[in-house]
């Protein structure tokens, strides 16, 4: 018997006791409890004749920096990061101004790279005073936070993979070498089961 | 005695929920027990057999429940105490007390169930309550404080109710107020919490205020909070109704029938009227979620949740037949003669209405077998393929609002005949202020499949909505104008209802009360496989939403718990007042209960006597 | 009592929607499973056989394989009937399909999915977010005899297996069958004057296409058996259980020299279906019938319970 | 009594709904499946209940024949063993339902697919970085028909020559349901990812779409999104 069957199976026994009870039994208070009862059990069985399906968390993915060959490859694994792990997404867009933060499109293109990596680890050292957002002011009090600490905290190899992502977004050639990937330390650092 | 009677029923039920606590603790106790992994810190604990997240399941959903109840009740007792007072009607201000009574029995065992929920939660998900406790540990302590307050004020405010009646009423009238402020901000600050874990904002460094106060304002806090407060009216009036519903069903006498039947009517009046706005509301915060991230606004609307939405749109419906059926029930029976009048016109409005369902009830991508799906070339049925989508829908509720609320104001005129020389421009105004509606939502709604989807989310809809809350705002206070001078031509006999308006208003709470469990679960699931959405990952064996059908039968366990519960408490609360409680607060009725001497029609203020 | 006729006239209409409900599953044909008959005795290895003649086959459409690289636009067989039989230890399967020549590389294959994961239609290939299970597939060619047992997880890895169980024959008839396929006819769409119409947006012209189901008679069809144990103890073959309905995929070689000297289809160049099903019928059970008893017994004392309500006088 | 009582109105309305559905609609359009015909039959007979128990009048009209007819009052001759009969049937009715749904089905487990399961995150916030220039049009108009047509068809409506065999069917752009309703990030996953990129509401294992990452560039993708978009007469969702 499988978990819908056996559900199904309660749901009509519980109508069918509530049934019953509505045909026996004469005190009120029971009368309704019967009532709700029957309700209760038709809604589940509708329920249950709909399409089940169960939502499973995703496989998991692991990220071994020593296997990327291309930076292609680096640029898809920054743009996970991008909207996974660095919480970027939670207030950049990338050409859209629904943003609560600067939009990102072309980014790549404006900007050097040792330019995002600061931004990225010293969000306060150099603020654009011009930046102005498109549309109607928003209050959602947040700053940008340094990637490199707590609590987002990515580490050397993620940074740069982020960058790779951002500049291949700009269409612009990606200037990370391969060769400045730091290979995963003994404790995994290049790459982490949650992310 | 009132006061004896009161702190009996409280020992009662803490000794009850002691032991239930009790037997809920020992086996958390043993898990905790079990496993404690040397070294790393533990992310999860488990409840052997039952599972952890089916525990945290019911204790949340109890809890929220009981608070929705608990948080929507004072605002109406509140208003049906300033009607009291206003319309000089002593008759409110006994049904608010009522009200306050379900309301102070059934607040500590909310506050058991919050506590527990606590313990529970701190137990099993040390992970995520570690990390949600960094971000809002200032909030928590405002949460306690307002708990505190909230406390004081309903017991001066329930304690107080006799001994601040005359001069004093308007200190009295203050404390509700008060009263329900505090109840306010007791629902928004946990929400800010529930809200971040589904659209949470980036944390930087600041000091400890800046971080809750940064995490608060989060984009789906504020669609919340509303809501949830037009939800809690809702769930209180209904619940408040099916009280009544069934008292009315037991009544022992004529007295008690004339009392429940009337209090049912203002329990569903109240319901209705918190019901009207609050598909605005959903509508707003879906928005915000498809907004905030389309991937969990596709979850909810066209994945694995999609499904949810037409159970959603069955039990509405039947809340809203049901509504409608207990109004029509209402004309028919309490309005002696009006069968011939309006048998014409509620047939009308039925079929509308279940028009509307069968439409809002279609779905996208239909149930059908492999064969009869071939048959139509895909799950997309050619022809009713249309009304799958967002703009059918919402114009479909559109209309059913508009369908409810002129029952409504059919209900409000019934046995009344309009004496001011100008009722006849202003029925006709208000005809052609309906006509015109329902056309604008239906022209609008077959226009929305012809314009890109943001047109029709930013412009058609927002007017659809803004065209019937126009006509809610303008017939109502005209019909309001127009009754004041109204001439009562048959009284309303109170208490002659037949059995199935109780079960009518008993289906109606249990409607609301699914539909809340069964949106707690699409709250829940949106979120997929995270605590917190995209910031923090469930890593638990629990990180899977369950399929619809066993979601379902757990909202039915919780549903059936909650009304037991609720019967169980309000049970208590009537012990050894039987003969004092509000059953027979019905000293002004007169005679064998045939007849009410009071409010006819109009719940609000009562005209239209003398 | 004037309401009795109208009463009996709504009976009769009931009488006849009810009547109506009956038939209407008659009149659906086209299906998605291949029903493979119990038989008693051995199961044909012979796609003449006359067994085959009895039972109703299941037709499905047949697409060019466009999924992965080496794709091909148009393909020789339009669509396959397949019929199904077992007798509870063997089970035997016949695509009939035409094909208007016999060729050496003429060629069949029957695809599986193997164990409890879901597997994709094109050779098991791995998945992005989910986890996917091997296949089993049993190719059958013109030039070789009997067929080869393969599995696969993903393209590239298609293999022979160790164990091979599968039997196969096949046999190619002159003789003639009618196919139906849709044909689509695209036109530039012109105005009585004979000049293009054009989109007034764009300026693109207006494509207009007809789609039209066609009839056509072949000669020459091919007619393949597949035989195997319902159970075998190989890990990597796909366990066919009665009355479970596995998922079944079909592909199709027109190995047809052409002038140039290659073949018409090879390889990845083939017709395909995606995933159907296959359900071989289960033995039939008898505690159904006891069950379908206490139901009516149930019934009885119910509705008995009802009418004495309803007699005293207290509608329940 | 004026016509024939609510009961038998009741139970010819039902009828006429079935009828209408099951055996009329057909004959326009696809035929419906029996899940929604009992849904909008459902709701009818909430129509009659409802309406039928309005007032005590009404409910003896919908409720005093069928209760006649239960206890046998006043009913004799014909009518007499034509209740008989019936109410013989009705628990070898509910036993043949019984069988009926234990005996082994011949139909396999519904299928349901979820058409456009939620997108993964790192998707969701891309925007299309090729600007909408006719050039760049006219060039995803060539690469739709290299790669796309032979499926979606040259008239973007799913209706290509090699879709026949396949199922699901390739989407119908045209359809105002399909991409009209998603964002361009979306197709951007769908087209780079293919039928192997679902998640598991996809139900994935039957999509023919190619994985096109293999052997398309980003950029080709994209100006084939702006290509189906025009070609199809609809326009991306969006925010703004």
């Amino acid at each position: 018997m499988t978990e819908v069957q056996l559900l199904q199976t309660i749901g009509m026994s519980v109508v069918g006791l509530g049934g019953a009870i509505l045909l026996f039994v004469k005190a009120r208070f029971v009368r309704v409890m019967a009532f709700v009862a029957i309700v209760l059990g038709a809604f589940s069985l509708v329920a249950l004749s709909v399409p089940q399906m169960a939502s499973m968390p995703p496989a998991v993915e692991k990220i071994d920096v020593a296997s990327i060959k291309e930076k292609k490859e680096l640029a898809a694994i920054g743009q996970k990061i991008f909207f996974g792990k660095g919480q970027c997404a939670l207030c950049h867009t990338i050409g859209s101004s629904e943003g609560r933060c600067p939009d990102l499109k072309g980014v790549g293109a404006k900007l050097t790279r040792e330019f995002i990596y600061e931004s990225l680890t010293q969000p306060q050292a150099y603020v654009y005073k011009d930046y102005e957002h498109v549309g109607q002011a928003k209050f959602f009090p947040a700053k940008m936070p340094y990637i490199n600490k707590k609590p987002i905290g990515l580490n050397n190899n993620e940074i740069l993979a982020v960058i790779a992502f951002l500049q291949s977004m700009s269409g612009e050639e990606v200037t990370i070498n391969l060769s400045e990937l730091a290979a995963p330390g003994p404790a995994g650092s290049g790459g982490r089961k949650d992310l | 005695m009132e006061h004896m009677r009161n702190q009996k029923s409280v020992y009662a039920y803490a000794a009850l929920f002691l032991v239930l606590a009790f037997a809920v603790a020992m086996p958390v106790g043993l898990a905790w027990a079990e496993d404690a992994p040397a070294g790393a810190a533990t992310e999860y604990r488990d409840i052997p057999g039952m599972g952890s997240r089916n525990l945290i399941w019911i204790v949340a959903q109890q809890h929220l429940l009981l608070a929705g109840f608990v948080l929507g009740v004072p605002i109406f007792a509140w208003v049906c105490e300033i009607v009291g007072v206003r319309t000089g009607d002593q008759r409110y201000d006994k049904l608010a007390k009522e009200f306050t009574k379900l309301l102070t029995s059934s607040y500590a065992t909310t506050a058991l169930f919050g506590g527990i929920l606590l313990f529970l939660l701190i137990g099993l998900y040390p992970k995520l309550m570690n990390y949600l406790s960094d971000v809002f540990f200032p909030s928590f302590l405002v949460y306690c404080a307002l708990f505190l307050l909230e406390t004081a004020t309903l017991y001066l405010y329930w304690y107080g109710w006799d001994a601040m009646q005359g001069s004093k009423k308007g200190l009295h009238l203050f404390l509700g107020f008060l009263l329900n402020v505090f109840a306010f901000f007791i629902m928004v600050v946990p929400n800010s919490w529930a809200t971040f874990q589904a659209s949470p904002v980036v944390i930087a460094e600041g000091s400890m205020w800046a971080k809750a106060w940064t995490a608060t304002w989060n984009p789906t806090w504020w669609p919340v909070n509303i809501h949830r407060l037009i939800a809690n009216v809702v769930l209180g009036g209904y619940i408040c109704g099916a009280y009544a519903g069934l008292k009315y069903l037991m009544a022992q006498n004529a007295e008690e029938r004339v009392h429940y039947d009337w209090m049912g009517y203002v329990g569903n009046f109240i319901g209705v009227f918190g019901l009207l706005p609050l598909p605005f509301a959903g509508y707003w915060l879906m928005r915000e979620i498809y907004q905030y991230n389309q991937q969990m606004g596709i979850t909810l609307m066209g994945g694995f949740l999609s499904w949810l939405f037409i159970l959603q749109a069955m039990l509405i419906g039947i809340l809203f037949v049901g509504s409608n059926y207990y109004f029509w029930l209402g004309i028919m029976h309490r309005i002696p003669g009006s069968e011939a009048r309006y048998r014409r016109p509620i047939l009308t409005m039925l079929v509308i209405l279940l028009v509307c369902l069968g439409v809002w009830m279609t779905p996208h991508s239909l149930v059908a077998s492999l064969e009869e799906a071939r048959k139509m070339g895909g799950t997309h049925h050619p022809l009713l393929g249309v009304f799958g989508v967002m703009s059918a829908k919402m114009t479909v509720a559109n209309l059913m609002i508009l369908v409810t609320f002129m029952s409504f104001i059919m209900y409000w005129r019934a046995g009344k005949e309009e004496t001011a020389r100008w009722a006849k421009v202003a029925k006709a105004g208000q005809g052609v202020i309906l006509g015109i509606a329902v056309i604008v939502v239906v022209v609008l709604g077959v226009w929305g499949y012809f314009v890109p989807a943001i047109t029709r989310i930013n412009y058609f809809s927002t007017t659809q909505v803004l065209v019937v809350l126009f006509v809610l705002l303008t017939v109502t206070p005209l019909t309001g104008l127009l009754m004041k001078s109204a001439r009562t031509t048959t009284e309303m006999v109170w208490g002659v209802m037949p059995a199935r308006a109780g079960y009518a208003l008993v289906l109606n709470a249990v409607m609301v009360i699914l539909l809340m469990t069964l949106m707690g679960y699409a709250r829940s699931s949106s979120r997929v496989h995270w605590h917190v959405y995209g910031v923090m990952q469930d890593t638990s064996q629990y990180a899977y939403s369950p399929a619809l059908g066993y979601a379902a039968a757990f909202m039915a366990l919780n549903t059936f718990m909650f009304c037991m519960l609720v019967a169980f408490i309000f049970w208590v609360a009537t012990l050894g007042g039987e003969k004092k409680g509000g059953a027979t607060d019905t000293a002004s009725v007169k005679g064998k209960g045939a007849t009410s001497p009071a409010a006819g029609g109009a719940p609000v203020p009562a005209t239209g006597r003398q | 009592m004037r309401i009795v006729p109208l009463r009996n006239r709504a009976g009769a209409l009931l009488a006849v929607a009810a009547g109506l409900l009956w038939v209407a599953p008659a009149l659906s044909q086209e299906t998605v499973v291949v029903r493979a008959k119990l038989i008693p005795g051995e199961v044909p290895t012979d796609p003449m056989a006359p067994v085959w003649n009895t039972i109703p086959p299941t037709e499905f459409p047949m697409s060019p394989q466009v999924h992965w690289q080496k794709r091909i636009g148009s393909v020789t067989v339009k669509s396959v009937k397949v019929r199904g039989v077992h007798n509870n230890k063997q089970i035997a399967f016949m695509l009939e399909y035409a094909d208007p020549s016999q060729d050496p590389a003429d060629a069949a294959a029957l695809e599986f999915m193997v164990g409890d994961k879901k597997a994709h239609f094109a050779h098991g290939q791995p998945m992005g977010q989910v986890e996917g299970g091997p296949v089993n597939i049993w190719y059958w060619r013109n030039d070789a005899p009997g067929a080869v047992d393969m599995s696969a997880q993903g393209f590239g890895t298609l293999k022979k297996q160790a164990q091979q169980d599968v039997q196969a024959k096949g046999v190619w008839k002159d003789e003639k069958t009618k196919i139906k396929f849709k044909e689509r006819k695209q036109s530039l769409r012109k105005d009585p004057k004979g000049e293009l119409v054009k989109d007034s947006k764009t300026g693109d012209p207006i494509v207009d296409e007809e789609t039209k189901v066609v009839e056509q008679e072949v000669s020459g069809v091919w007619r393949v058996v597949f035989t195997r144990a319902l159970a075998t103890t190989d890990k990597e073959d796909v366990q066919i259980q009665t009355g479970t309905f596995p998922n079944v995929a079909f592909a199709v070689w027109d190995g047809k020299k052409q002038d140039s000297g290659d073949l018409k289809e090879t390889g990845s160049q083939k017709a395909i279906s995606s995933w159907w099903y296959i359900n071989a019928e289960p033995p039939p059970d008898y505690s159904i019938y006891l069950y379908g008893l206490m139901a009516v017994v149930l019934a009885a004392g119910v509705e008995f319970v009802i009418i004495r309500k309803v007699k005293k006088g207290q509608p329940a | 009594m004026r016509g024939p009582s609510l009961a038998v109105k009741g139970g010819i309305l039902l009828a006429v709904v079935f009828a209408a559905l099951k055996f009329v609609l057909p004959l326009f359009t696809a035929p419906l499946p029996m899940s929604l015909i009992w849904l909008y039959l459902f709701l009818a007979t909430i129509g009659i209940v409802v309406y039928g128990t309005l007032s005590a009048e009404s409910t003896e009209a919908l409720l005093g024949p069928v209760f006649r007819f239960l206890s046998g009052e006043g009913i004799g001759g014909m009518a007499k063993s034509a209740r008989l009969a019936v109410l013989a049937l009705v628990p070898l009715l509910v036993g043949w339902q019984t069988y009926s749904g234990l005996v082994p089905s011949s139909q396999p487990p519904a299928e349901n697919r979820t058409i456009h399961p939620a997108p993964p995150g790192e998707f969701v916030g891309l925007s299309n970085p090729v600007p909408n220039t006719p050039e760049n049009v006219m060039q995803g108009r060539g690469f739709y028909s290299a790669f796309c047509s032979p499926c979606h068809g040259a008239k973007f409506n799913g209706n290509g020559a090699a879709s026949d065999g396949f199922n699901p069917p390739p989407a119908n752009f045209s359809d105002p349901g399909t991409i009209a309703m998603l964002q361009e990030s979306y197709l951007f996953w769908r087209i780079k990812k293919g039928g192997v990129g679902l998640s598991v509401e996809g139900h994935p294992w039957k999509s023919a779409m190619p994985r096109w990452e293999v052997e398309l560039s980003d950029d080709m993708i994209w100006k084939i999104i702006m290509a189906e978009y025009a070609g199809a007469g609809q326009k991306p969702r969006t925010w703004e």
